[in-house]
């Protein structure tokens, strides 16, 4: 089915072709979906986090399913970053649409260096910062929730780094907007909003947490309504342009988050139980689109605050 | 899509699952097929739940599979009729190495790690001389699973944790003792069971010399090499069981590696 | 069905016949529970937030459904103090089980006076201290988000009120753990952990927020994972004895808690949905331990510390 | 826990179901049932659905209900079948006043508000004069519906919205226009349906002096009286729909009052 309406849409200095992104962490390295589809029909894709040194990641197991949520603690493993940049950049190389690389770092060195290296490379299309993973110097938070850390960081990398940049928040904060102006001084083009939130699972049977981790990050449908107000919040206030994401399952949902405000959206969970998903999203938007007689995506994007009630 | 033909209790919390797809599809013994168990409308139980393919007619495109109730999905399963659809993605995975030609063969199977088997025996039963080791926790749930193997011509040895059928003990009292015969040469081991299990298997093979292969389980959540969620530890690094598994040389596996 | 185990249990000085408690806002002051159950079966009774001055709550629609959530924006319609002293609190004194009054402001000022009322009052057990509602001063923050309000509120309530006092903790925070330290250092008895998570749902057709107030507080399943995590990480503290809450639905649910160290549970939306679901999950919860060679409550309280990982 | 008898589409989107109680009820028109949509498995949708008694049959403790698909709730509960069992609540709220005899009274409804009016009107149609006047969007939504009163002897005006059955606008038409009669003088009135039309109804009476009531709608949690979600301001202070109502004096309610 083809909606002769207008998809296009921009994450401030970046262009996509349309609105729906996969998800870092939900698509690997774009390979196993390239068997699905051309990678082309997606607006983006954003790789799993990468680290400066090869990672095995954490023990098994790694997710829990929750209610109409999913719990992971995968631990990022990934190549490294050199292993990153001989075994997937040449792929990524070839494919015919946006590549966004997410870095994740436990210190602030571990950003820069991973900035400095990309920076380096052609090849991709800009940086998504994790700073949702945990500071070992600050105690085990996250990063994300020092707004004046998520500055450093952001700074850090906008030096190393020209491309464009885009901080990815984590929701768990009391305020998102401290945080997401501290990314937008940092230096920011773009804010991923949001990630997951902390959570836990115990196996009434072995009595101890499923996760070998303890915890993990919760994601899926369970989240949407805290990160999509996250969303709306931040558009409100005007920061920066946002990518929105969290519990993104159909069209409804991502149009949602379009009338919030989001300029586009990533879809993770749902990539795992249905690879298809983004491409079903994407043409599911379209399909609103018509059949309310908008011409382009741009027109519905951040309707909600139009007629929207006050927080 | 898939329809269901039937889907059957045959112990306690045991159930028989067949579908029939409506593409051509041709499935390999030891693969798996990855099934969407909330409704339409429901995002809950959110992931697709894994199950290793029991049996596949290619005439007909038809998919069996054998299933434990343990949690929310296996039960939301278990309440899917005939004529009901379900989503489902497969074959996934690898599958067990199948080109033997006149070899012994040993395949070890328990607890539900049996299912993978049936479809395996019959594939390779032919051309080779089998001998099943199958254990369970007791007669309610091996005797209905050791009932499919009744119509293929194997050597079946069977054990039970409490007796009830077959001997009295787990599937490494089967490999030990006398019964196995020392004087024979046997050439391979397919092995699917528990964790402990194949743990033992493996210190025997190496023992024994034999080589072989095992089918793992881990928490999926895609079951298409997106997420790194089923990641197993080998010699050789991480492997994705939903990949390059769920079937990894027996030799490789670090069994609690992660 | 009668299990012959112990459930007695207590939070700090409060006993309790029985570790489940209808939560706040789910039970109404209790009359139409009684309709359906003796309300001594339950193990406690915590009533809707009470306000200094009567209020007739917020607009419709104060209600959204979510995946496996539900958001609400009720606005605290209630009689006001006087009014509850008037209408409510007579049939409160003649029910059988432990009743605790949650008390919400808008400032300082409200939570000292309720505390005040309460205190030249018999016939209630406790009071419910939540401090998730907006601070009207501090920019409509919540005050549960702030360490050092967590403390003063609680501080005021204890100088006014003799009896046991529960402070009920929001979990949109960074870090639970130093305000769950400051209600302890206020002079809490217990807490409970914890409050609703602020979620947003947009109704596509009218592109407006559904909720009448733009956001609300989600509760339900898909908060589990999170309200869990938060009571484990409070109880791994060993901070004060925790009520714990979010999502229970079921008794697995219930028992996930009381593993994670909580020593009672409160049931919310499920009530919502089935006014016996506390009911059924403290026979669950029975059962479990039978089935499980426990002779009482208290032997697996806390169990999913003892082999539990780090978080 | 109800049987489904039935559950079939009268029109596009719009469905008939009918359910059995093993336990004997009682119910009054206007009384809604508050249904469990999602499976036993799942906690999606979460909420129950609440939907008014269209019919009731008191020897066979049979309730029957009209449901439009709105969401993923009705959607859910329209894939229920014949002998599938739903978890109902109910009956509950007030219900219509019925201690009327020899009176003259109308039943407007619009859309789904049409559907408590079928049980009101066999209920009270025997010792009254009853004139309906049942709106709906088109003909595809009202046809179906009106069909059902047609066993019933009353007085039938009708409108839609694009005028495809009946006179085309919307109730107002049916009661401001000459086919009514300004010198009959109606008793009693009885309103469901959208806000805006019984806002114009509202004034409508006034205006006439006729006295009435109304069946609200609000979103519900809990049907019980628990939660405060269905609150609608009254001259009389804040009435919570699913307990004090949904029927409510005409006169007292305050219509967008909160
Ligand atoms: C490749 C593969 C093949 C399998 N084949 C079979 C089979 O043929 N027959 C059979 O009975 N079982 C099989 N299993 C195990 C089966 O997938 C789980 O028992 C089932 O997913 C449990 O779901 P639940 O809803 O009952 O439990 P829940 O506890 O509700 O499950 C919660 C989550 O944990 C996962 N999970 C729980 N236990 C396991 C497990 N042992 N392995 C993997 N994931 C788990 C679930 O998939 C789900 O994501 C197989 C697993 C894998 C990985
Ligand atoms: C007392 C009462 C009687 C009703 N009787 C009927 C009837 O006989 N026939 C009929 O078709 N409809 C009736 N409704 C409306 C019906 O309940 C809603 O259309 C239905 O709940 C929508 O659910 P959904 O899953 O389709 O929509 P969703 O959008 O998925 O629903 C989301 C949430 O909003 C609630 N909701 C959405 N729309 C409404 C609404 N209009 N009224 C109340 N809650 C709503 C749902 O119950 C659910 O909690 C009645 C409502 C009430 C309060
Ligand atoms: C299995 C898994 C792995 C993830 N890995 C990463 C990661 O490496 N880096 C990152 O920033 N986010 C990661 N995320 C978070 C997702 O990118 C996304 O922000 C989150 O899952 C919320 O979106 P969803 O509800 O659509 O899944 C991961 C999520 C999942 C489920
Ligand atoms: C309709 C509704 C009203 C509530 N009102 C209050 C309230 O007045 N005071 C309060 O402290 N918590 C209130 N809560 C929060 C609950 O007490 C509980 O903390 C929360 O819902 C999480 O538990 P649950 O998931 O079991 O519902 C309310 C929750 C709901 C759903
Ligand atoms: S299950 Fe996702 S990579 Fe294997
Ligand atoms: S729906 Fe809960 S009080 Fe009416």
């Amino acid at each position: 089915m083809v909606y002769n309406v207008g998809l296009k849409t921009s994450l401030g200095p970046l262009k996509l072709e349309s609105p729906v992104m996969t998800a870092s962490g939900t698509c690997g390295f774009g390979r196993e979906l390239a068997d699905f589809y051309e990678l082309k029909e997606l607006g983006g894709l954003i790789v799993k986090g990468i680290t400066v040194d090869p990672r095995d990641g954490n023990p098994t197991p790694r997710i829990a399913e929750t209610a109409a949520g999913l719990i992971n603690s995968i631990g990022l493993e990934n190549p490294g970053i050199d292993g990153f940049i001989k075994e997937e950049l040449p792929f990524l190389k070839t494919v015919n649409t946006k590549v966004l690389v997410n870095i994740s770092g436990h210190s602030l060195n571990d950003f820069k260096k991973l900035a400095a290296v990309l920076a380096e490379n052609e090849g991709i299309d800009g940086i998504e910062v994790n700073v949702s993973c945990p500071n070992i110097k600050g105690g085990g938070l996250a990063f994300g929730t020092d707004p004046e850390l998520v500055f450093k960081i952001t700074d850090l990398v906008r030096k190393e780094y020209n491309g464009f940049v885009m901080v990815k928040l984590t929701p768990n904060v009391r305020d998102i907007i401290p945080v997401a102006k501290s990314a937008a001084e940092g230096g920011a083009d773009a804010l991923a909003v949001a990630n997951t939130l902390p959570g836990m699972k115990i196996d009434i049977e072995s009595r101890i947490p499923v996760l070998a981790t303890g915890s993990g990050g919760l994601s899926g449908p369970a989240i949407k309504p805290v990160t999509l107000r996250l969303v709306y919040e931040i558009v409100k206030n005007d920061i920066l342009p946002v990518l929105g994401l969290g519990g993104i399952m159909t069209a409804d949902d991502a149009i949602e988050y379009l009338l919030a405000g989001a300029r586009a959206v990533g879809v993770g969970t749902a990539t795992l139980i249905d690879p298809y998903a983004p491409i079903r999203i994407k043409s599911g938007i379209a399909k609103y689109l018509k059949n309310n007689s908008f011409d382009h995506l741009q027109e519905i994007i951040g309707l909600a605050h139009k007629k929207g009630a006050n927080l | 899509m898939a329809k269901v033909l039937s889907n059957k209790s045959l112990a306690d919390n045991i159930y028989f699952l067949k579908v029939s797809f409506k593409e051509t599809i041709n499935v390999k013994p030891g693969q798996f097929f990855n099934l969407k168990v909330c409704r339409d409308e429901s995002y809950d139980p959110l992931l697709r739940r894994p199950l290793s393919v029991f049996d596949f007619d290619l005439d007909n495109n038809e998919v069996s599979f054998i299933y434990e109730i343990k949690g929310r999905g296996t039960r939301a399963l278990s309440n899917y009729i005939k004529g009901d659809f379900l989503d489902i993605h497969g074959p996934l995975g690898n599958g067990f190495t199948v080109d033997f030609n006149n070899k012994k063969l040993i395949l070890a199977g328990g607890g539900m790690g049996i299912a993978p088997l049936y479809f395996l025996a019959k594939y390779i039963g032919v051309n080779n001389d089998l001998t099943l080791c199958l254990g369970a926790a007791n007669k309610g749930v091996l005797k209905p699973l050791v009932d499919y193997f009744a119509n293929i011509v194997v050597e079946l040895k069977l054990s039970t944790d409490d007796g009830s059928f077959g001997s009295q003990g787990t599937i490494s009292c089967l490999l030990n003792n006398s019964s196995l015969g020392k004087e024979v040469e046997y050439d391979y081991l397919f092995g699917c069971g528990p964790k402990p299990m194949l743990e033992w298997l493996q210190s025997w093979m190496r023992e024994e010399g034999i080589s072989g292969e095992f089918s793992l389980e881990e928490r999926m959540a895609c079951g298409n090499g997106l997420c790194l969620s089923c990641s197993c530890k080998t010699t050789d690094g991480n492997k994705r069981l939903c990949k390059e598994g769920p079937v990894l040389p027996a030799d490789e596996v670090i069994i609690n590696g992660l």
